[in-house]
């Protein structure tokens, strides 16, 4: 039994050696980057933390265009309070664990800013970990669980769920007087947050949905639910659910024979979902988006005509979310003239308000900077503003 | 849940089954033949899929042309996909496991290198207006589904019972000993068990595209499901794969309907316990002749 | 050579600690999710590769151990290290639930409803109110130790060192020890491992609730690490991970697990970057590495281990040390000429629980029909005590489906099997085995992956499943036990004189050692009947010779010897008594000369009567 | 015992001695560390009947098995009608006229009796020529006719093995191998499959036949072959080794 173990034993000696060495190594290596003292600072080294693969690469492409076309916009007019602006893109795979190791990365490497991530859940697996380390993290998500956390560093791009939710229901049920209304949101964290917004605004209006189905955020074959839905015989038809999915359910609900409006937040107003539900089905949808379409005014006209010239695709929501996001950031870090530091940012983005694609923006103490969606209505493939519902 | 709603469940079982089953028919010949459990398989699908976009959606040829086309194209695949996992064929099941299911990584990684990480919607090929039978809506599509899923299943069966090449290939699965002193080349067999069953899963993929997303990741989860439905109706059974297919699909149709999201919960809960009542499956496992 | 081992081990350790010091923030978060991940490939090997069980809910288990330690925390109150035990017993539990499928299905079957059960659990997590539905939990405590802050990951290294060196140490005992065996025993052969005590179902069972507690201990330390725990870091995407650190480290290898958990989460997170090509060279990674190299990386590490040593010189390489490496057998050079003739009375303990005058075997009325074939029909033949009792026949006369009938392979159709006047037949094999009945088998059935004295010491064991306790609250008496045990192995190899092939693996010896051996294994389990099936098969007249005195010295130590052989040679110089099987029925029972004479034996062996009558009737 | 066969071998047509049909000169097979065949060597003329006799574990099957090249197999020389064995592929062996039917049958169970006999002519087309062979075989052995269309596994022992040596047939081999067509059988069985191989050798088929009933051998074969433990120990014509004192001594051990 002896040469047994001591085999064994020696063996395993010398791989740890080597793979502790390069543990080591791997890690001594990335440290070294960001040690730049910070007078002789030249750049603003931003770190952008997505999904590059998964159900959400969408959303992390959008994130990473949005922010890009800002960022040579910025440094073209001689940078943020003349510091260039270094965007280092990161794929968190839609994976919380990933995000988490990702944002103590970013951490480790000494980033002046993240982005990150377009999925909430991942936007929380980060935040205390970021937060802890005194950067500034701007989110592209909306659940309300991310302002619930008190931190000073979080900065949401978009209104939160319950801003976006408040304007539909007033809209839904205030304007249109809409009585049987049908609920169908899947369980995933945006999805959840946006079913206890909605849920919450119809009760403020003494409104009980005729039926409220939730699925699975991967379930694809909705007949089941569906085919209840349209017993209720509803006239108005909530979804919350990411853009595929909520094309996919606005597309069976039709060929299901349910004729109700549907009604939803920020994802029916992409090009996704309208592509996925096909435009028959999206006809008629009731959009609430702080970001309606690109020609709402001379600014958006310009950056929808920036978008296309650097990305050959119309521009949308996520697009200009990002687009303001990383503009505000800029703004915060002139406002600095040199002293730049994770909590004089945070700081800074708090005292100033900017007037971006999305509305004006005024940071209070959670992170929400804006509140205030419009109302649209999808049009043969386009999304056309509804009379101010704001 | 009315009449009405468990007949409109059922019809959307049915569509989602038939997908089931032709995932599982595929799982079942290659195993029943080559005894190789593929967890790759429902990459297989995928790329199916993806080959369907490119040629009906992208390239706009015609459904039934860029149909035959992918199933054409998988298949070829097929055989080039069984020389890489020969090796793993036979062995025993964890380097089958872990073997096959690098394999469907890999595949996915190639997917997201060719078709992108986004994945694209596929229109469905007929108009999906619905047809109103007695109160309960039949989408057109799913007519269309059933039957090209028939239609697969009645070639098979006309291949394997009528066809030579067909009677070899089972006799191969039978005794391979046997076939080969009968000059039957078995290799050969299990070259082409294998394009069928990637195929297969083509159909499947072209067919459940319009219905789901078609996107690198969609494979994995109609895999295990399609997996599971080869199980339940008794692995390497063909027919048991068709009846093991429409079951799940039923089962996850109504536990959907029923408790929502603990859909998944239920389904799988239901096919563990059949499978400890009984467990070769509903119509009982047919293995291939191992050495 | 003690030495050198020291020197490594001492030089393994002092890396070991030495290494939150020579990395940056995120160095150490990764070397934290090393540990973490070495506990849990650690158990997976521990039941997929050592017990065979095809587990595909492991990360199931990692998630039932950090939602445990979460919601006891956050939602009931208790204090991280009070939720902590509770955490790794939730985790047990569910290792039982997923594991009860075990004892009715095994291989792919197993893995699927183990993979269906793990994608339940996380569709439970995904719904639950109180788990925090999709977003989670976050907000866990921080595990308090006294004065060392644990919210630091450097500190929070040296905690998950201890437990990952805590279970490696655990997992090393198992497996050089009787559970180890038994659980490489089982995978290699159930059937064969039943027939030497191994309560084969207890076992599996055990195996899976290692394999939980294992990844509930990782689950609650990950919880303490991250302190926010949501359904997607316990998806499939994670489980085929751990399984490709297992395959990949090493199946049935605890060291290549935790070498394949380092080298695959530093490959990934080196890769972390260039995505796109990342997942196609990791997939072709995995198929490369199963196809090229089975026995993993350990594998490749012990056989580059081996060629240095040669290399030095003065290190003796022993060949047993040779053969498990590169798996050749220096053993041909041992002819079997040196007999297997031993002197010493070969039973172990000379039993006194043989009430004489009760047969030793009574077959009462036994058949046996499967789906319409009748193997056995109404066959009733007793066996002396102390008799050497010989069963002959054509093949396919139904004289194997006896002996598994009396070993408990299967039940009677109807009919009873009774050894020294207790009913054997229809009980499970272990039970009957402990009622003092061995058997060899017609085909080897040795544990292909145990060495020969590790085979007989698997039978030799007599432990029940519900000693193991010993092993989580006196793991030192493991010490004691093995080293009696090793003797008492030692001492019954001497006598069939194969000490010297004690070290070297059963099945890679000559088939004629091959077939001692496994008599020897089932003379281990002390046994009153000894059943043979077709000992002489594949024999040369001089191992033929042997045999014969083999089984009269083990009939003289007492213990009664039945005896299925085609080669009649044999059969007559050996068995007091024959029966002669035809088709499923008694032909004819008597001593050997009796039978030989009788003309219906004569017809069905040589066809003809009159044949025998032209001969000189010589005996 | 019902009919009482004629014990005599059968010799209406005398083997052609100079036409060597098979010829195989040291043949050796192992599995692993057993070594099944220890060089044996034998051949088969045209028209004649060869046996292999010996107790289980002898290594007829693998002599045969090495021959179909079905398990691996070296041999100095390895010839059929003057052409090497060893380079062919094992599913061409019944292409140079070799029917194999394999020890315990092996029909295809899950395919009907017509179809396992379809399948014995495999390499050929299956035109009016594969038919008409196969009404010689419900000829031969009329049960298969009656059980055309029942699947193979719901048969009993005795039609298998009728079923194993028409499919053999169906691909008109110039020499029949048949690997313990006897075992497991009632006597009254045993006669038919030896009536039926009896009429094939008088129209002329060559058999290579390995058995454990040493009657049957004796009484289809005009040559024997006794194996023990995987050497070639004895041979001679079969009407001679029937009363051979060795034989009795293997089979019987006295």
């Amino acid at each position: 039994m002896s040469e047994k173990r001591v085999y064994r034993w020696t063996a395993t000696a010398v791989v740890l050696l080597v793979v502790s060495s390069l543990v080591a190594a791997c890690g001594r290596e990335s440290g070294g980057g960001g040690a730049s003292s910070s007078e002789g600072k030249k750049t603003l080294r931003v770190a952008l933390i997505g999904p590059q693969s998964g159900q959400l690469a969408s959303l992390g492409d959008w994130d990473y265009k949005g922010v890009t076309l800002a960022a040579n916009e910025i440094n073209d007019k001689g940078g943020a309070g003349g510091l260039k602006i270094e965007i280092t893109r990161m794929d968190d795979q839609g994976d919380p664990t990933t995000g988490g190791n990702l944002a103590r990365k970013a951490v480790s490497q000494k980033f002046d800013v993240v982005f990150g991530s377009s999925s909430s859940t991942i936007s929380l697996a980060m935040l205390p970990i970021l937060t802890g380390a005194k950067i500034p993290q701007v989110t592209s998500g909306q659940a309300d669980a991310l302002t619930q956390q008190k931190s000073q560093y979080i900065f949401l791009d978009s209104p939160t769920s319950t801003t976006y939710d408040a304007t539909l229901a007033e809209y839904v049920v205030g304007k249109l007087g809409k009585k049987k209304i049908a609920m169908i949101t899947n369980n995933g964290a945006y999805g959840a947050g946006e079913h206890d917004a909605f849920l919450a605004q119809l009760k403020k209006r003494g409104v009980k949905p005729v039926a409220d189905k939730v699925i699975p955020p991967d379930q694809k074959e909705m007949s089941g639910p569906l085919s209840q839905i349209r017993t209720a015989k509803p006239d108005a038809l909530f979804i919350g659910a990411e853009e595929v999915q909520s094309g996919l359910i606005a597309k069976q609900a039709r060929s299901l024979g349910i004729d109700a409006t549907i009604v939803e937040g920020a994802p029916a107003g992409t090009p996704q979902y309208r592509e996925t539900a096909g435009d028959e089905a999206a006809e008629g949808t009731i959009v609430s988006s702080p970001y309606l379409s690109n020609d709402l005014n001379e600014q958006t006209r310009a950056f929808a005509a920036a978008y296309k010239e650097a990305y050959g695709e119309t521009a949308e929501l996520h697009g200009a979310k990002a687009y303001d996001g990383l503009q505000l950031v800029a703004k915060a870090v002139a406002s600095l003239d040199g002293k730049v530091s994770g909590e004089a940012i945070a700081q800074a983005m708090h005292d100033i308000s900017y007037d971006g694609l999305l509305g004006h923006f005024d940071y209070n103490d959670v992170g929400v900077g804006l509140s205030q969606t419009h109302i649209g209505v999808i049009k043969n493939g386009e999304v056309e503003a509804v009379e101010d519902a704001g | 849940m009315d009449l009405r709603e468990i007949l409109q469940t059922g019809v959307g079982g049915l569509s989602i089954g038939a997908v089931y089953a032709l995932v599982a028919l595929g799982f079942s010949i290659v195993y029943r033949t080559i005894g190789l459990v593929n967890f790759g398989h429902g990459d297989v699908l995928m790329v199916g899929a993806f080959l369907m976009v490119t040629f009906f959606v992208n390239s706009h040829l015609a459904f039934p042309l860029a149909l035959v086309i992918a199933v054409a194209l998988t298949a070829t695949m097929g055989f080039g996909f069984e020389r890489v996992l020969r090796p793993l064929e036979r062995k025993d099941l964890d380097l089958m496991l872990i073997g096959t299911i690098g394999f469907g990584i890999a595949l996915e990684g190639a997917a997201v290198l060719i078709w992108g990480s986004e994945g694209q919607a596929m229109p469905t090929p007929i108009n999906d207006t619905p047809i109103n039978l007695a109160g309960v809506t039949v989408r057109s599509y799913d007519v269309l589904v059933l039957v090209l899923a028939a239609a697969v299943v009645v070639g098979l069966y006309l291949f394997l019972e009528r066809a030579k090449a067909g009677t070899a290939m089972q006799a191969a699965a039978m005794d391979h000993e046997a076939a080969t002193a009968m000059g039957i080349d078995v290799a050969r067999c299990n070259g082409r068990a294998f394009a069928i069953g990637a195929g297969i899963a083509a159909v499947a993929g072209a067919l459940v595209g319009p219905r789901l997303y078609v996107s690198a990741g969609m494979g994995a989860a109609v895999g295990v499901k399609g997996f599971a439905a080869a199980i339940l109706g008794g692995f390497g059974n063909i027919p048991g794969a068709i009846v093991g297919g429409l079951a799940l699909g039923l089962i996850e149709a109504y536990a959907s309907g029923s408790r929502g999201s603990y859909s998944d919960v239920i389904t799988f809960v239901v096919f563990t316990a059949v499978i400890m009542l009984r467990p070769s499956g509903l119509l009982g496992e047919r293995t291939v002749s191992r050495p | 050579m003690t030495l050198l081992r020291r020197l490594a081990g001492a030089g393994a350790v002092v890396v070991l600690l030495a290494v939150p010091y020579g990395v940056t923030y995120y160095g150490i978060h990764i070397a934290n999710l090393v540990l973490i991940f070495i506990m849990l490939a650690v158990g997976l090997s521990l039941v997929l590769g050592y017990a065979g069980q095809v587990n595909l809910a492991q990360a199931a288990f990692f998630g039932m151990g950090a939602y445990a330690s979460a919601v006891l925390t956050v939602k009931v109150g208790l204090g991280y290290w009070a939720a902590f035990p509770l955490s790794v017993i939730a985790a047990g539990l569910l290792g039982v639930l997923v594991g009860l499928p075990s004892l009715r299905v095994q291989s792919h079957y197993l893995g699927i409803v183990t993979l269906g059960l793990a994608v339940a659990f996380s569709a439970i997590l995904v719904n639950a109110s109180f788990t925090g539905q999709a977003v989670g939990l976050p907000g866990l405590p921080v595990p308090p130790l006294g004065p060392v802050d644990l919210s630091d990951e450097y500190n929070y290294y040296y905690l998950l060192l201890a437990a990952a060196g805590l279970l490696f140490a655990l997992a090393r005992l198992m497996v050089t020890t009787e559970l180890g065996r038994r659980f490489q025993a089982m995978r290699d052969d159930a059937l064969a491992a039943a027939h030497m005590g191994v309560e084969v179902p207890a076992y599996r069972m055990v195996a899976f609730v290692i394999a939980a507690c294992y990844a509930g201990v990782a689950g609650a330390l990950y919880a303490g690490l991250i302190r926010y725990v949501s359904p997607d870091t316990f998806s499939l995407a994670i489980m085929f991970l751990l399984l490709a650190m297992v395959i990949v480290g090493g199946r049935d290898n605890i060291y290549g697990a935790a070498l394949g958990a380092t080298v695959l989460l530093i490959v990934r997170e080196q890769f972390v970057d260039l995505q796109k090509y990342q997942q196609v060279a990791y997939g072709l990674l995995i198929v490369g590495m199963v196809v090229a190299a089975p026995e993993g990386l350990a594998g490749l590490v012990g056989r580059v281990w081996i060629r240095v040593k040669r290399a030095i010189p003065g290190a003796r390489v022993t060949p047993a040390e040779a053969e498990r490496a590169l798996g050749e057998a220096e053993v041909s050079g041992l002819g079997v000429d040196d007999g297997i003739a031993a002197r010493a009375p070969l039973a172990l303990v000379q039993d006194e629980r043989q009430p004489d005058g009760v047969p030793a075997l009574e077959v009462d009325g036994v058949s046996k029909r499967f789906k319409g074939l009748t193997a056995l029909d109404d066959v009733t033949l007793s066996v002396a005590a102390g008799a050497i009792h010989g069963i002959v026949g054509p093949n396919g006369s139904g004289k194997t489906t006896l002996f598994n009938i009396a070993t408990g392979v299967y039940g009677p159709t109807s009919g009873e099997v009774r050894a020294y006047g207790d009913r054997v037949s229809g009980r499970a094999a272990y039970r009957i085995c402990d009622r003092g009945v061995a058997r060899t088998f017609q085909a080897l059935r040795l544990f292909r992956s145990l060495t020969v004295r590790e085979n007989v010491m698997v039978a030799l064991d007599r432990a029940r499943p519900t000693s193991l306790w010993r092993y989580v609250l006196a793991p030192w008496t493991f010490r004691r036990r093995e080293r009696a045990l090793k003797a008492r192995a030692d001492e019954l190899l001497e006598r069939f004189r194969l000490s010297r092939v004690a070290d070297f693996r059963a099945t890679n010896l000559p088939y004629g050692q091959q077939r001692l051996v496994e008599i020897a294994r089932a003379m281990a389990t002390g046994p009153r009947v000894l059943l043979l099936d077709e000992p002489a098969a594949g024999l040369s007249s001089a191992e033929m010779n042997d045999l014969r005195e083999l089984v009269t010295r083990i009939r003289d130590s007492g213990i009664t010897v039945v005896l299925i052989e085609h080669n009649m040679g044999l059969v007559m110089t050996l068995c007091d008594r024959v029966t002669v099987f035809a088709s499923g029925r008694v032909l004819a029972e008597g001593t050997p000369e009796h039978v030989t004479r009788d003309p219906e034996v004569i017809e069905t062996y040589l066809g003809d009567a009159d044949l025998l009558a032209t001969g000189d009737g010589r005996p | 015992m019902s009919v009482e066969p004629t014990t005599e071998p059968v010799s209406s047509s005398e083997p052609d001695t100079a036409v060597t049909l098979l010829e195989i000169v040291g043949l050796n097979v192992s599995y692993g560390e057993v070594r099944a065949v220890r060089d044996v060597s034998f051949s088969v003329p045209r028209h004649a009947g060869v046996g292999i006799i010996g107790a289980n574990g002898a290594g007829k099957t693998s002599t045969l098995k090495g021959l179909m090249r079905l398990i691996p197999a070296q041999a100095e020389r390895m010839e059929f009608g003057g052409q090497a064995l060893d380079r062919v592929k094992p599913h061409r062996i019944v292409d140079l006229g070799i029917g194999y039917v394999p020890e315990g049958r092996h029909v295809f169970p899950g395919l009907s009796v017509r179809k396992n006999l379809l399948l014995g002519a495999y390499r050929q087309k299956w035109d009016a020529a594969v038919h008409a062979r196969l009404a010689r075989v419900h000829e031969l052995f009329p049960q298969l006719q009656e059980s055309d269309k029942r699947l193979a596994g719901a048969l009993s022992g005795g039609q298998q093995q009728m079923l194993a040596i028409g499919r053999a047939l169906m691909s008109e081999p110039t020499l029949l191998v048949l690997d313990e067509p006897s075992m497991g059988l009632a006597p009254v069985v045993v006669d038919q499959i030896v009536e039926a191989l009896r009429e094939l050798r008088r129209g002329g088929m060559s058999i290579l036949l390995v058995e454990q009933n040493a009657k049957v051998t004796f009484s289809v074969t005009d040559h024997c072959l006794v194996l023990e433990n995987g050497r070639r120990v004895k041979d001679g014509p079969s009407a001679q080794l029937r009363h051979d004192p060795d034989v009795r001594r293997i089979y019987l051990g006295i």
